[in-house]
């Protein structure tokens, strides 16, 4: 069984993770992947010109690992991983792809599920929009702490 | 009299640099001595460093305000995190 | 909105698959894929030599379609395809490719879960697997019958 | 007297051949009748025709025994779906 966690600056090629964490995971019978764009409309409903992800080295790895720990505790599955973003995105470029891997395909999209939720609440990043108005720090949406909530019920998601 | 860097991070780093350094007189014992000791800085740092949602790093973990902090340490303090 | 549905007898690339998906989808922020890939071990728990897949023409495709033109019907998103081998499948080689895009992940990740479980047991498809000990021709599981079963009560799968 | 071609899937094809011409000497008006015509052509044939788990199609649509049938329509047998 693998967890992996991969932190980058630079552009995010899903197909090519994909490809990846097929070979990593060969045999098993069902994979489930996430690809989180970022949205070309800010929060205050203007065209966005760009997405910062804040990172604090070492900390936000932790994080990241953390969450895919976790994901690999509650559900049977046999790889995960998480390819993040950091820095400057680009509106409609890619900012995560997590991917799980199972025999089965219910517990492989728990998995997935719960990886997301996870994330986009508890990982370590301060985001910032930019848009025509200026620049605006975001946090997690109230609809992201209802999805993160999903999971603190025993056996939730089913 | 001794210099410690800080690190801020997210709209603390745009408010106040993303590393400042500044004189700690006494040498602080826990986190919320380290708060203390910032906050005479400036009004800016002062609301940044004692506001409760703003959370204290101590090499790069995030600790509660009566975890130890000794010299040398790298100090950060974050804002809420956004989530990825 | 889109639903595209692909049958072919030749080898699938989740990887191409999921770049072409992406460039459809662009400006959606959330996209769920799954993978589906042949088991090593057939029902009988020996080595698979072969998955062999019969379809019928045009049956086959219109099974396909509905399923996808269902989970449009049914949840939030914005587009969907469905990529699906026929014929002789090599073990640990895709079967299925899915996808789901939307603007929020939530329907997203339920598209892409209720495709799988119908498409495990309603799509037209007969098929064989061959092993040491002869060639089986198989239906599907207690297991898939009850995973298609979450989505007959209204609002299942939340 | 015709040829009526029928065609077999899944294990159906294996035990009967994928396309098998058969005589048909009266006009089918049913799916019902029709599987009555084809099960004098063997045991084989009729245990497959006959088996109310085995659907008829008509050109390429699930049908329901009392359908009806028409001379150059395309009829398959298919035993229940694998899924995919």
């Amino acid at each position: 069984m693998g967890c992996t966690v991969r932190l980058s600056p630079g552009p995010l090629a899903p197909d090519a993770e994909l490809r990846d964490f097929l070979q990593i995971v060969a045999g098993k019978g069902a994979i489930v992947n996430f690809v989180g764009v970022a949205r070309p409309v800010s929060q205050a409903g203007l065209p966005l010109t760009g997405l910062y992800l804040d990172h604090y080295p070492g900390l936000t790895e932790r994080t990241l690992a953390g969450i895919a720990a976790s994901a690999c505790a509650l559900f049977p599955v046999e790889d995960v991983v998480i390819a993040h973003r950091c820095g400057l995105v680009e509106p409609e470029q890619p900012i995560v792809f997590v991917g799980a891997a199972a025999m089965h395909r219910r517990a492989a999209f728990l998995a997935a599920d719960y990886l997301m939720d996870r994330l986009k609440t508890d990982a370590g990043f301060w985001k910032r929009e930019d848009d025509a108005s200026g620049s605006h720090w975001i946090e997690p949406t109230g609809h992201d702490r209802q999805d993160r909530e999903r999971w603190s019920q025993p056996h939730a998601g089913n | 009299m001794a210099i410690q860097s800080i690190l801020f991070f997210g709209y603390l780093g745009d408010l106040l640099g993303r590393s400042r350094d500044f004189d700690v007189s006494d040498d602080p014992v826990t986190v919320r001595d380290m708060r203390r000791l910032l906050a005479s800085a400036g009004d800016d740092v002062a609301a940044a460093v004692l506001n409760p949602c703003v959370r204290a790093c101590v090499d790069g973990m995030i600790v509660r305000d009566d975890a130890p902090v000794r010299r040398g340490q790298e100090i950060a303090f974050i804002p809420p995190l956004s989530g990825g």
